[in-house]
């Protein structure tokens, strides 16, 4: 059913709105990405800029009402998700597009036996019996590298830390085999080392699957190493797009340069840490012009009266500035001033 | 789990004889007497009573002589009741007010679930307003005010159900008393019932539960309802200690032979080993319903199980 | 790998065995949030996340933190409806039996000479069954205003809430308060005293106390009822009290005060205290209709206030014995009465959302 | 959103409030000839709603109207009420002797009485269920009304004889008693004397068998000491002359076989009494002195009333108890009279909520409810209906004053308060009971000529007061002050329950119209009350209430005999004391009424007490139940009561006591 340009997964102008009582949230306006088979996409921005929407949209998890996906298409192996029946759906989740959520303290029911929650999966969508689903279980377990998983397996959550839950939720994921999986800020709220050997592991695991990924984030510098293709989000708009070596080499964007700014560097002689000024904008009242306009260095007149164009400065490589080329041109004439010392070094 | 259900039963002993000891005092403290009655007794009568119960003795002596007796679970006989011993008349009498409490909790958890899980499932829906106003006007309305009006509806005006009596189980003197009884627990289960389910399925488990594909009824029936339904557990031991004991208005308005009858009567009569029985027996379901959904309310959350 | 640990057993706030003052089953728990439990779902992951940030200019600035929680009461429809409500039955019910007077000249405890007045009347129905304006709510068994007294029964029942409610909080905020702070032994002592109360059957001991130690006077009857009322209803009280106090009390703010030699008592009281007024006025909001329903109920059983004072509670019990055939005794006191308490919830409720949002809506 | 919320909230509201109207409406346009639905039971049965719980089914114990009736269906007495006028109608006595002046009474019982179990009642029964009730351990409450009989008060008391040993003779009453030693009764001459003591008639031409014991009977009256010691030495310390007989003598215990009932043979029961008591009759169809079984009592002992254990001599036995809910007894076909009783089973329903009775009664769950169950209020509605019983009641409501305090030790004050108030209007205003101006019911009685106290005058009212010292002026409005009157002293205690509250409430009314004074009310719980009342620990007012216990004026009247008990004014009189005396030894009827009235209006013109009121009995039957009469005392002897299914021959209306 290969859509026969090799992506798994189009998303084209996605837009999920919530309606609360202060107004029309626009919690993802507009969003358009591929994303290849076998392929990593990541997708960064401050939290509320709607990168979870994003992909709550794509399974239809979107709770409505309040939420309500207002158009767009979410074209997975050449099917429009959007348009499935509820239980077409259904059975896509956890089958196909399988998710791991940010906060493994709570994702994982309270109640329920570990093994038990494991089971579900294969049961509900692969038909295991109950003996099967629980070898499989102990398996899965096992590949995700939890000692004594035999054992283990009949615990509740509440006797795991919080790194084991997550490599639990990775294998509860994983469990049938999902050509899609998306990992949804899967190592925040976790320690600094066991973050590493989470994201280590969910790397391991895409390259002996062959599992595409969709990995969210907030932390640049955690979706360096990992993804093959970089979306900034900010406001619910896709801010730049690049191919992530090329997003961090040469940025398109006054925003993609503020965050790659703010991303320490032990190796940096001043001890004062870049920061964006400002807040978040309120997504219910977005003035006119460019949603980052009031925190931005660079803006002008323009920029807090006109939304600025999406503009493409390279092959694959777009930003949303209504100064995208001056950015750009600036960011490659930096980066070949690095490279020229580098090599100068 | 064990020790906890040890030191419970340590503290519910002392709790039992400080109600009993509060009890007996403000007997003792109170102005006439259960042999007071609409004609004054001759004196010589009087003096008989009294020796007779050991009314001439001093009150440390009878207090010492009371409480030995409770310890052992003898509540002696009641002063009024020629001849009934305390025992007999809780046995009695706690069937009526047990099958009405129990009927109206069984009916308040069905209807107070059904509805509240509803309400939540479709928050903000016409469902769920309409259904969360009732039970607000339940938890408004005293039961005193709803069962007269249920009766001037259904047996004054329609001749349908009997005003009051007891007919025993199942009779159609029951219908009216359990629906009283039980509409204030059924506001209250269904709100409960309605904020645990709404947290729960806002919770990030459930998120999960539904992004393995499962469908809706299975992800409440399975994930959500365990969780939803933990405060209605933890609801439930007051409320039924409650409802076996207090359920006093209802046995007041339809004229119950039940324990809370009872009470109220042995209050007024000063009938103090009725009273002490009672107040004892009613504490002791208290407090051992209380530590029995403590312990339910462990097997259900595997998190405070050790 | 093996540096993974499991943690300790995350905590959940038990829910308490909810405190039933006395006669009404007891209300369903109020717990706090357990923070790191329960997280809102997906589709507030935006909406919250911005509001809060939102906010976080303002809260910086203090007091707005009260013009905040007033902004979202107004919000709150129904709040608003059941604040307009309590509002003007308070007002009718003070003003009422004053301007009846003034127009009628009938008061609570007028009772017609005219020997063929001295029955129940409908409402809107004069003494030769024609319509009138003079009782719209009809008249009791001795021919008395049903709606002055009412208005009068609402002052008593009013009054009743009120006060055995600011004696709960009164006993339940200092105790709570200092529990909490001074801590240790002396607050393991003073909660385990609290539990065991909480385990008493306090309906049962009150009615015990009421039918023995009647007050020969209604004035005194009526100081009986606030001392049993509000003595058995301030262990919630002291429970959140506590509660929020441990929060507090490690914050600069105390040890700057503890520093600069301020007083213990002072800074309870002074420092304190004042910073958990927020849970406490929602508690307090939903405590009064409680009260005044626990004391229809013991009017009910004929322990509650005593004539010549008539509280609700009494004029509902006078109806329930006239039903099968003067319904409008039952019912006028009734509606009114189901009326403020269901508005009473619902403010106290919107008060909760308001000012409280660490608390549920249950 | 909340928008909806609020409309349906409002929606919710005018429902609810429609329906109320509606069934308002409902319930004013109906019009019925009864008060409710009138189908009669399938079965033969009586659903009679009986008040409250009884306290015991061994009639030797509870003294309350709503036992007796219960005690009427199970226990047979010597004779049992008559359903309209309450005298006494035979019974298991088939006839009976008295002597010349009321003092000794010979009954003489049928042949064929038999217990429930078949085993034939004979007099032994009697004097055993006699001295039984008399037992102190039995601790009838109302013993004391079985005092008249010779020793019973002794006996039950617990009092000791005082014997010489050298003589072995009793010390005699008669040489201890005051300086005027009363005229003795028949029954305490000795035999012998030319006295006529029985008229011989056709059935029984000598009443007067002698017996050893009939000797001992008609001895003088041995002295009776208190059994406590205590007490006694208090006595003793008081009377030097007495004291002094009694050292060194033995004291002995009155014992059961002391009390005067006799078995003069297996059929005959004679009963000597201390006194002349011409009501006496009447007084042996109450409860306790009618026949409980001596054979179970001994084997099950407090437990004999047990549905399983109980005997019983009445009409019905006992089919069941629930406690709180109803006694239910069924017919005794080892009754003599078995072939008359037409009921099957009656019911007695527990309940004193009376609105609650009523609505019982209106749905038909109930035939028949027990007195005053038709509120006040409902009067107007159900008293048009023609099953609602209304007649004159033999009890007397009335405001007892604590004349040991001032102001009210002073005749003046208390006048003043009772023709202050308008006791006319007041019952007016009541309905159904009538205004009372002397201390016995007002058309009970027949022959007796009541006296009447002072009637409604205000005027005079004020100007009592005026010379007792508390000047009533009259204020430029027109009301009245008494600034004098130290309105703090006095107060007006009643036992909680809302047909009082209005009496006091009205009486304050009256008072403080009339006279300026605001007297404050003071409600209190029924037995704290009591305990009050008799203690006398009330100032000013206090409410009283009293219903007959036999068909005779001294049933009110020997209330203020005694200084306690139920006294509770504080006022007592030996004049009056021996006007009832003189009164009760006087053989003529209509002189013996002329001397009670005599003592009656003694008693009001030295107002201890503010007569109000004489109560009507009213209560409601479905026309089907027939045999039910609105007797004064409303106890009904059930063998008369049957279930009419002929419509045309129900009862439109209260029928009448006098057919």
């Amino acid at each position: 059913m290969s859509t026969g340009n090799g992506n798994l997964l189009e998303v084209r102008d996605l837009r999920t709105y919530f309606h609360t009582e202060d107004g029309t949230v626009k919690a993802v306006d507009g969003v358009t990405f591929n994303l290849r088979r076998g392929e990593t996409l990541g997708i960064v921005g401050e939290s509320g800029s709607g990168k979870s929407v994003t992909n709550l949209s794509i399974i239809r998890l979107i709770q409505s009402p309040p939420g309500q996906i207002v158009s767009g298409e979410v074209v997975f192996d050449g099917r429009d998700i959007l348009r499935l029946r509820e239980d077409e759906v259904r059975r896509i989740r956890g089958r196909r597009i399988a998710m791991i959520f940010q906060d493994p303290m709570t994702s994982l029911n309270p109640f329920m036996k570990i093994s038990r929650q494991l089971m579900e999966m294969t049961r509900l969508h692969l038909g295991y019996s109950k003996a099967q689903a629980y070898a499989h279980a102990v398996k899965m377990l096992e590949i995700v590298g939890i000692p004594d998983a035999r054992e283990r397996v009949d615990g509740y959550p509440h006797e795991f830390s919080g790194g084991m839950r997550q490599r639990v939720m990775i294998a509860m994921a994983l469990s049938c085999e999902p050509e899609l999986l998306i990992a949804d800020e899967p190592a925040t709220a976790l320690d600094v080392t066991i973050q590493a050997q989470i994201l280590e592991l969910i790397k391991t695991l895409k390259q002996e699957t062959g599992t595409s990924v969709i990995l969210i984030t907030h932390d640049l510098g955690v979706v360096a190493g990992m993804t093959d293709h970089l979306i900034v989000m900010y406001a619910g708009k896709i801010f730049e797009q690049a191919p992530t070596r090329e997003l961090f080499a040469v940025p398109g964007n006054p925003y993609t340069n503020g965050l790659l700014r703010s991303i320490p560097d032990p190796t940096s002689a001043r001890g004062t840490l870049y920061q964006i000024s400002g807040l978040p904008p309120d997504v219910a009242h977005l003035p006119p012009g460019c949603p980052f306009a009031p925190r931005c260095d660079r803006a002008e007149e323009i920029c807090s009266k006109e939304f600025p164009p999406l503009v493409e400065v390279n092959q694959d490589h777009h930003s949303l500035c209504h100064f995208a080329l001056e950015v750009y041109a600036k960011s490659v004439a930096e980066n070949s001033a690095v490279e020229r010392r580098a090599r100068q070094d | 789990m064990l020790r906890f259900i040890i030191r419970r039963l340590i503290i519910t002993i002392p709790t039992i004889l400080v109600v009993i000891t509060i009890t007996w005092g403000l007997i003792r403290l109170a102005p006439g007497n259960f042999y007071t009655g609409d004609k004054a007794l001759p004196e010589a009568i009087e003096q008989n009573i009294r020796e007779k119960y050991g009314l001439d003795r001093p009150w440390h002596e009878q207090y010492l002589r009371t409480m030995g007796q409770i310890l052992r679970l003898d509540f002696g006989t009641s002063l009024r009741y020629e001849g009934k011993s305390v025992n007999e008349i809780i046995a009695r009498s706690l069937p009526v007010s047990a099958t009405v409490g129990i009927l109206a909790y069984l009916l308040a958890l069905i209807v107070g679930i059904t509805v509240g899980s509803i309400a939540a499932l479709k928050q903000n829906s016409k469902w769920d307003y309409a259904s969360m106003t009732l039970a607000m006007l339940g938890i408004s309305i005293p039961n005193f005010v709803l069962g007269p009006i249920l009766v001037l509806f259904f047996s004054l005006t329609l001749y349908w159900l009997p005003p009051s009596r007891w007919d025993g189980f199942p009779s159609k003197s029951v219908i009216l008393p359990v629906i009283t009884l039980s509409a204030i627990y059924m506001a209250y289960i269904a709100r409960l019932t309605r904020a645990g389910m709404l947290e729960v399925l806002r919770s990030d488990y459930i998120r999960t539960a539904r992004s393995k594909g499962l469908s809706e009824t299975q992800v409440v029936i399975r994930h959500a309802l365990r969780g939803g339904l933990l405060p209605v557990v933890s609801y439930t031991g007051p409320a039924l200690a409650f409802l076996l004991t207090g359920t006093v208005v209802v046995e007041s308005l339809f004229v119950l032979p039940g324990l809370g009858k009872y009470f109220i009567q042995a209050s007024l009569n000063r009938d103090e080993p009725l009273i002490l029985g009672i107040v004892a027996f009613i504490s002791m379901t208290l407090l051992t319903m209380n530590l029995l959904v403590d312990i339910a309310y462990g097997y259900l959350d595997p998190r405070i199980r050790q | 790998m093996n540096d993974e640990r499991p943690p300790p057993p995350d905590e959940p706030e038990r829910p308490k065995p909810a405190f039933a003052p006395l006669g009404m089953p007891p209300a369903p728990p109020i717990r706090p949030r357990a923070g790191d439990i329960i997280h809102t779902g997906p589709e507030l992951a935006v909406g919250e996340a911005d509001v809060r940030s939102a906010e976080r200019a303002e809260v910086v600035t203090g007091t707005s933190l009260w013009r905040d929680a007033w902004r979202r009461l107004l919000k709150n429809k129904l709040a608003v409806f059941g604040m307009i409500m309590v509002a003007t039955i308070t007002l009718a019910s003070i003003t009422g039996p004053f301007l009846i007077k003034q127009f009628t000249g009938l008061t609570p405890h007028y009772i017609p000479t005219d020997i063929a007045a001295l029955k129940s009347l409908p409402p809107f129905t004069a003494t030769d069954g024609s319509f009138s304006w003079l009782h719209p709510m009809g008249t009791d068994n001795q021919g008395r205003d049903l709606l002055a007294r009412v208005l009068q029964g609402g002052q008593i029942s009013l009054m009743v809430g009120i006060i055995a409610t600011l004696m709960s909080l009164i006993i339940g905020v200092s105790y709570g308060a200092v529990s909490g702070y001074l801590g240790g032994r002396l607050d393991s002592l003073m909660m385990r005293l609290v539990d065991v109360l909480y385990s008493l059957p306090y309906i049962i001991i009150v009615i015990v106390l009421l039918s023995m130690f009647r007050s020969q006077t209604a004035r005194g009857q009526l100081i009986l009822l606030f001392v049993a009322l509000g003595s058995v209803s301030w262990l919630t009280m002291a429970r959140i009290v506590r509660g929020q106090i441990l929060s507090l009390k490690n914050q600069e703010f105390v040890l700057a005060a503890r520093a600069t030699g301020v007083s213990t008592p002072r800074i309870i009281f002074w420092h304190l205290v004042p910073n958990t007024i927020g849970p406490v006025i929602v508690y307090a909001t939903l405590t009064i209709p409680t009260i005044m329903l626990t004391e229809a109920f013991l009017s009910f059983l004929g322990f509650g206030v005593q004539p010549p004072i008539a509280s609700w509670g009494s004029l509902t019990t006078d109806g329930i014995q006239n039903i099968a055939i003067f319904p409008w005794q039952l019912i006028c006191p009734g509606v009114t009465m189901g009326l403020t308490l269901f508005s009473l919830n619902f403010l106290g409720d919107g008060l909760r959302d308001a000012l409280d949002p660490q608390m549920r809506k249950v | 959103m909340a928008q909806i919320y609020v409309k349906q909230a409002i929606a919710g509201v005018v429902v609810v409030a429609l329906l109320f109207t509606a069934i308002s409406c409902h319930m004013s346009a109906t019009n019925e000839e009864f008060f409710g639905r009138t189908v009669p039971p399938e079965r033969n049965t009586l659903r009679y709603v009986n008040g409250a719980e009884p306290e015991s089914l061994d009639p030797a114990i509870s003294s309350g109207q709503h036992e007796a009736r219960i005690y009427m269906s199970l226990y047979e007495g010597l004779v049992e009420y008559d359903p309209k006028s309450l005298d006494a109608i035979p019974a298991i006595a088939e006839r009976w002797d008295v002597n010349n002046d009321s003092s000794e009474f010979v009954f003489h019982l049928r042949r064929n009485a038999r217990w429930s179990n078949g085993e034939p009642i004979n007099a032994h029964d009697f004097v055993y269920s006699i001295r039984r009730s008399l037992t102190p351990e039995v601790e009838s409450r109302s013993a004391g009304l079985a005092y008249p009989i010779r020793y019973a008060e002794a006996f039950n008391a617990g009092g000791v004889f005082v014997r010489d040993p050298a003589s072995n003779q009793f010390l005699l009453e008669k040489d201890f008693a005051g300086d005027e030693p009363a005229a003795a009764a028949l029954s305490q001459k000795s035999l012998g004397t030319n006295e006529r003591e029985y008229e011989p008639t056709a059935a029984e031409p000598t009443p007067d068998r002698d017996t050893p014991f009939h000797q001992f009977m008609h001895s003088p009256d041995r002295l009776v000491l208190p059994g406590a010691e205590k007490a006694r030495n208090k006595l003793l310390e008081s009377n030097p002359r007495l004291q002094a007989a009694v050292a060194g003598k033995e004291l002995v215990k009155a014992r059961a076989e002391d009390v005067g009932v006799e078995p003069v043979d297996d059929y005959t029961v004679r009963i000597s009494l201390s006194e002349s008591v011409p009501y006496f009759t009447e007084l042996v169809a109450h409860q306790i002195f009618r026949l409980v079984p001596r054979k179970v009592i001994e084997q099950y002992g407090a437990k004999w009333t047990d549905p399983s254990h109980i005997i019983s001599s009445g009409a019905f036995k006992l089919k069941s108890w629930k406690p709180y809910s109803e006694v239910v007894v069924e017919r005794n076909p080892m009754y003599w009279d078995a072939g008359s009783v037409r009921l099957d089973e009656i019911y007695f329903y527990t309940s004193t909520d009376h609105p609650a009775t009523m609505n019982l009664y209106k749905v038909g769950a109930a035939d028949a409810v027990l007195n005053h169950s038709v509120p006040n209020a409902w009067l107007d509605v159900v008293r048009p209906k023609k099953d609602y019983m209304d007649a004159a009641e033999a009890t007397i409501t009335y405001i007892l004053i604590n004349i040991t305090q001032p102001p009210m030790n002073d005749l003046r004050v208390r006048r003043a308060f009772n023709i202050s108030i308008d006791k006319i209007n007041y019952s007016k205003a009541r309905r159904i009971t009538k205004p009372l101006f002397a201390f016995t019911p007002e058309a009970i009685f027949v022959g007796y000529p009541q006296p009447k106290g002072e009637g409604f005058d205000p005027e005079a009212a004020r100007k009592l007061l005026g010379e007792a010292g508390y000047p009533v002026t009259q204020k430029s409005d027109g009301t009245y002050q008494c600034e004098k009157f130290p309105a703090d002293e006095v107060k007006f205690a009643f036992p909680t329950h809302s047909s009082n509250r209005a009496l006091a409430e009205f009486m304050q009314a009256q008072w403080k119209q009339n006279l300026g004074i605001t007297v404050m009310l003071s409600n209190m719980e029924s037995k704290t009350y009591l305990a009050a009342r008799s203690k006398l620990d009330y100032k000013g007012f206090a409410f009283g209430s009293w219903g007959a216990d036999y068909m005779d004026p001294t049933t009110f009247l020997n209330l203020f005999k005694t200084r306690g008990g139920d006294n509770g004014s504080g006022w007592w009189d030996q004049k009056y004391v021996d006007l009832l005396e003189e009164a009760n030894h006087t053989i003529e009827p209509q002189k013996r009424y002329a001397l009670l009235a005599k003592a009656e209006k003694y008693l009001l013109d030295a107002q201890p007490v503010i007569p109000i009121e004489t109560p009507a009995v009213n209560w409601v039957k479905k026309p089907y139940v027939k045999g039910l009469y609105p007797n004064p005392a409303c106890l009904f002897a059930w063998k008369f009561v049957y279930i009419e299914r002929d419509a045309s021959k129900w009862d439109y209306g209260t029928p009448s006591l006098t057919d």
